[in-house]
């Protein structure tokens, strides 16, 4: 078992670039390396995007820090990757076209080789354009694209956890803009209602979706006030693309769990973020850069662990 | 002709909960989630003896759906409990994206489908269920005949490994197959022998098929008959060699004939041996209030039109 | 058109029994004739469902004040029964599964012939276990029974009005139990979103719904707080079986149109008010009484304009 | 061999957009919904011409399908458009009581149907919503070849009354039919004239069909291809001349070969005059992620397939 209390050690950027998936359980020893991460999860999206000019550059690059801390920092994660979702966290992506993002830093924690990202969206690749247990990539644990969908599935699995006697937490990201879909609603007043309080969701709060902002789109109102409404315990992370607010903060969830209320955690971010022309827009939601663009854009990212 | 006795009229549902009781006891990785029908499907029982290990979800299917594939992980085996129209057609792509496609071990157990669900009407009547799950890869799709079928039934899909979608029906009907019986997913039954018809019924039109039958030899002509339980995967092989005796085939569900069983047979014959065939099922219309025989029988889903369309179609060959 | 303030005079009851479908738009003169309507709304309830052996006493008993008094006192509705849906206010019932109150008062307004209560539920009837316009009753705008699709279409029927320039209103009714369907809560977020302000969505709040109360079954936490939280105007009628104040909550609730927000009504209701027996149980959710319970229930109902 | 020319390849959707924004202008009780995908479905000529008419519903596809149900009440003619899974799937039960049995004037408009979608992979890669829509009474179904036929049948649908699923689809495709046709719902188009196999083809596969028809009068079979855009209602007198010439058919949809148009076609063969049939379509499986043309390839959906299917359903005569 690899926790935040006996975690690996350090691992040599060289090491982490070269041992890809036979390194069991890649963490990070310190903010510094963690920060590097969080660049070289950006170039990874972007990469990933570019080579076959499809994906989601966008909601990915304003997720990177929160990957990285929860994969990193938060999650008790089984050093051998078995997947039968027991005694460890798990984690479940709602808004799967994010999945550059999730891909990157499961590569980068020794799911599967961070070569593989190379096949992103191609033909016979696992890493199809939204996560899927279909092909068996390490690390999914359910498929999700069709929005809407995740939220429930945490709590079946919190439940399973629950059932099982296993004390570990289960926890989910949606966008804010999938918060429209009703089947959210139906799941977060279940989960009050029963008092699942093993699950900590985050909204992805970067304010954009297809069409434009989520205002222009289909103004939400208060979301905080919305899940108080529906009886969660919901916390801020003001700087959500500030590693350390953001480990701070999903640290402060996860000691918020086990006290009769699930967790809402809305995650300030920025689309985009971490490359100028992508950030504050919903432009970049599904959109890949060209040759030109991706330059610039890793050329704002310039620190790395190692591209694959 | 076999002789086939009715040991008791019953609701299939009740073999569902009967099932379900049992499993209860014998697996201790099956939990059941309901959306508020709990009585209706005869889920109560398991409810009393395992309140920790039974999921009220309230009047939200959607979220059903996802939590009981979400229970997989972690290796829980959830039966999940409502009206088939609301098993199906409302949580199609909920089905589709978090059961199907992520390969979940979901039971999703559907009562009162069909017209016989009754007075509520068309809008809780699903006559296209059949169709919607098996269009969907991976999945297996059950409509059992009688409460013995179906009690069996429920134990045999918690053995199995993958998606289920198991339908039954609210009336009490005619309980005739055996008290203890093995159920094999995917392995037609065959009930009665003859050269002159086959006939392919699942759910409440088997036994209708079997007094059909009955009719049918009085007049000389011996029909096969087959219980096709098990609409996905479709047993070819019993259909296609019942046809090379039998060279005509009567296709028999509560379903629209549009997508559901008998078209699937239309498929199989269509690609090996093309067959005339007819088909007793609705004709691509709504259902209605009414008693379920009164629909049965408006809705042409009975022996007599069995009978008729079997004549049609021998009268075809 | 049959307005509160160009209503037509009185109507006797033996005409009132008499004329049928003949009589347009029948409407009670005081709140003494509407007392006994109430009433006889109930009998015909119990008659039908019991006639029938099946349908939904408990949420329709509760409601009859409700239809009551929209019906007769608050709906500016066609007189000739036009159905095209303009220059009228319209209805929707969500919770279809009470039809029973709702035939009885389209009956007794005129829809159609008091009689044909006696179809109810009867193969070939226009009287479906759920309204339908499937079989062309008159009064009933769209099918319903599935739960939770009637904000949705109310809403639609709301922009229809707008863009037609037609100033009247849209009602609906939900069930609380029906709240728990997700796609409600994208209906209430959309309406508050898009300032759909000519809706008026009333939400049955027996506590009741099948397999127990509300509070066993799926707790719904602080109904008001969610309605307000998702940007609706909200206000309680917390009589809902006084009709008295079932007419002054709706005239109120008409008041605060047009003021940039949809509204809601909670009304606090009786699950099978009227019938001590069948009271603040969710028992006779969708069960008939036999002919022994009839007789008590519809004793405790003697007031009657005239039973078909 | 009539000869067909590909004017230029556009996606279908563009189609839709083009009939749309001239609905806007000649049919002011036309409105559109569209739940955050305005741009993939080619709508934003509409919004920015008739923003009052335009209404974006957020990603909230179950009151979609609800609000153009309640806005045909006051005579409103409402378009959806989301991508076909969203269509469809995710709001069966919505579509069935709201808009089919409810017998709602509302166009339902689909694009980004099938494997075509691409690189988005299989949860957005519908292969069951013919067999969904098709399956529901009184619904019309239709599924266009290319852009000029796109555009003309949303332009069709806006004259019928009554609920109408139309699938289009994501990439630019040979544009080949004449630019001002007129659709006829429900009355197939015959594109070659041949004796010794009938194809019917629908959406992305009617170009294929063509050229397959070609490849086949190379080595000496006339084949006979029918556009069959629509599927429900099926023009079966269409179908059943032909294959009374030719006494076989393939059938071509971007679709499973369970429930869609081929197993449409098999019923009406059964049901009429049994005769053999391939299937060109995907074979119970989920899509992938890919560019349209590979999965095209992989899926067994192209001209190279239909042919292969011809030359063994004739062989199969
Ligand atoms: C059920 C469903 N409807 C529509 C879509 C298409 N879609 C994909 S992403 C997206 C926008 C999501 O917005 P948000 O959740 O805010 O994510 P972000 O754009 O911020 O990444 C939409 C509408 C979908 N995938 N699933
Ligand atoms: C989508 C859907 N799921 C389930 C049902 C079955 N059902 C009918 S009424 C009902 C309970 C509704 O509760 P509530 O809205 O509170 O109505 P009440 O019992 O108070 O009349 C249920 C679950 C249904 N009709 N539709
Ligand atoms: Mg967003
Ligand atoms: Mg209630």
């Amino acid at each position: 078992m690899v926790n935040n209390c006996s975690r690996i050690g350090f691992v040599s950027l060289v090491e982490y670039v070269t041992f890809g998936a036979e390194k069991p359980n890649i963490r990070m020893s310190d903010l510094q390396n963690l920060e590097a991460l969080v660049t070289q999860v950006r170039r990874d999206i972007l990469r990933q995007v570019h080579k076959v000019n499809s994906g989601h550059p966008g909601g990915s690059l304003g997720c990177a820090e929160f990957f990285v801390a929860l994969y990193q920092e938060l999650m008790d994660r089984n050093e051998d990757f078995s997947m039968d979702g027991k005694n460890e966290d798990i984690f479940f992506l709602s808004n799967g076209h994010i999945s550059p993002v999730f891909y990157s830093v499961l590569a980068r924690s020794g799911y599967f080789p961070v070569d593989e990202l190379n096949t992103f969206r191609l033909l016979n690749s696992r890493l199809q354009g939204h996560p899927t247990t279909h092909e068996g990539l390490p690390g999914v644990r359910i498929a999700s694209g069709s929005l809407g969908q995740g939220i429930s599935a945490a709590i079946g699995a919190a439940l399973s956890k629950k059932l099982n006697n296993d004390s570990h937490l289960v926890y989910t990201l949606c966008g804010d803009g999938e918060l429209q879909e009703g089947q959210n609603w139906e799941a977060i007043m279940y989960a009050a209602g029963n008092k699942i309080d093993n699950l900590v969701v985050t909204i992805d709060l970067n304010g954009q979706q297809i069409d434009g902002s989520t205002d222009n789109v289909l103004p939400m109102g208060n979301i905080k006030g919305k899940f108080q409404a529906f009886g969660w315990d919901v916390l801020e992370i003001e700087k959500g693309n500030d590693l350390d607010a953001v480990i701070t903060g999903l640290k402060n969830a996860k000691s918020r769990t086990g006290n009769g209320k699930p967790i809402c955690i809305l995650l300030n971010t920025v689309m985009g973020n971490g490359v100028d022309f992508m950030m504050h827009t919903h432009a970049w939601h599904g959109k890949a850069p060209n040759d030109e663009q991706l330059k610039v854009a890793l050329s704002q990212n310039p620190i790395t662990l190692g591209d694959y | 002709m076999k002789k086939y006795t009715n040991t008791g009229s019953k609701d299939t549902r009740s073999g569902f909960g009967a099932g379900l009781t049992q499993l209860g006891k014998t697996n201790s990785n099956v939990v059941a989630l309901c959306a508020d029908l709990t009585g209706s499907l005869k889920m109560d029982e398991f409810k009393e003896n395992h309140p920790e290990r039974f999921f009220q979800v309230g009047i939200a299917e959607a979220n059903m759906i996802g939590m009981a594939a979400g229970m997989t992980i972690g290796g829980k085996i959830p039966f999940t409990g409502t009206f088939a129209n609301f098993s199906t057609g409302r949580v199609y792509d909920q089905i589709r994206q978090s059961v199907a496609y992520s390969y979940k071990n979901v039971k999703i157990c559907a009562s009162h489908a069909g017209v016989t669900l009754g007075e509520d009407g068309a809008t809780h009547q699903i006559l296209e269920d059949i169709g919607l799950m098996k269009m969907l890869p991976g999945m297996t799709v059950i409509n059992t005949c009688d409460y013995n079928q179906t009690k069996a039934a429920t134990l045999a899909i918690a053995e199995y490994n993958g998606p289920v979608y198991l339908r039954f029906g609210r009336p009490k009907v005619a309980n005739f197959t055996q008290e203890d019986q093995t159920f094999e997913i995917g392995k037609a039954v065959h009930l009665q022998e003859g050269n002159d018809v086959t006939i392919v019924a699942s759910g409440h039109l088997v036994w209708e098929a079997l007094i059909a039958a009955e009719t049918l030899n009085e007049q000389g002509l011996k029909a096969e008959v087959i219980n096709i339980h098990t609409i996905k995967p479709l047993d070819n092989k019993a259909i296609l060699n019942s046809v090379s005796k039998t060279r005509c085939i009567v296709t028999a569900e509560e379903h629209n004939f549009l997508g559901g069983l008998g078209e699937s047979v239309s498929r199989v014959l269509a690609e090996n041996t093309p067959t005339p065939q007819e088909f007793v099922a609705t004709k691509d219309t709504f259902g209605e209030s009414g008693t379920p025989a009164q629909l049965m029988e408006k809705y042409g889903l009975n022996a007599e039109a069995i009978v008729k369309a079997a004549l049609k179609v021998i009268a075809r060959k």
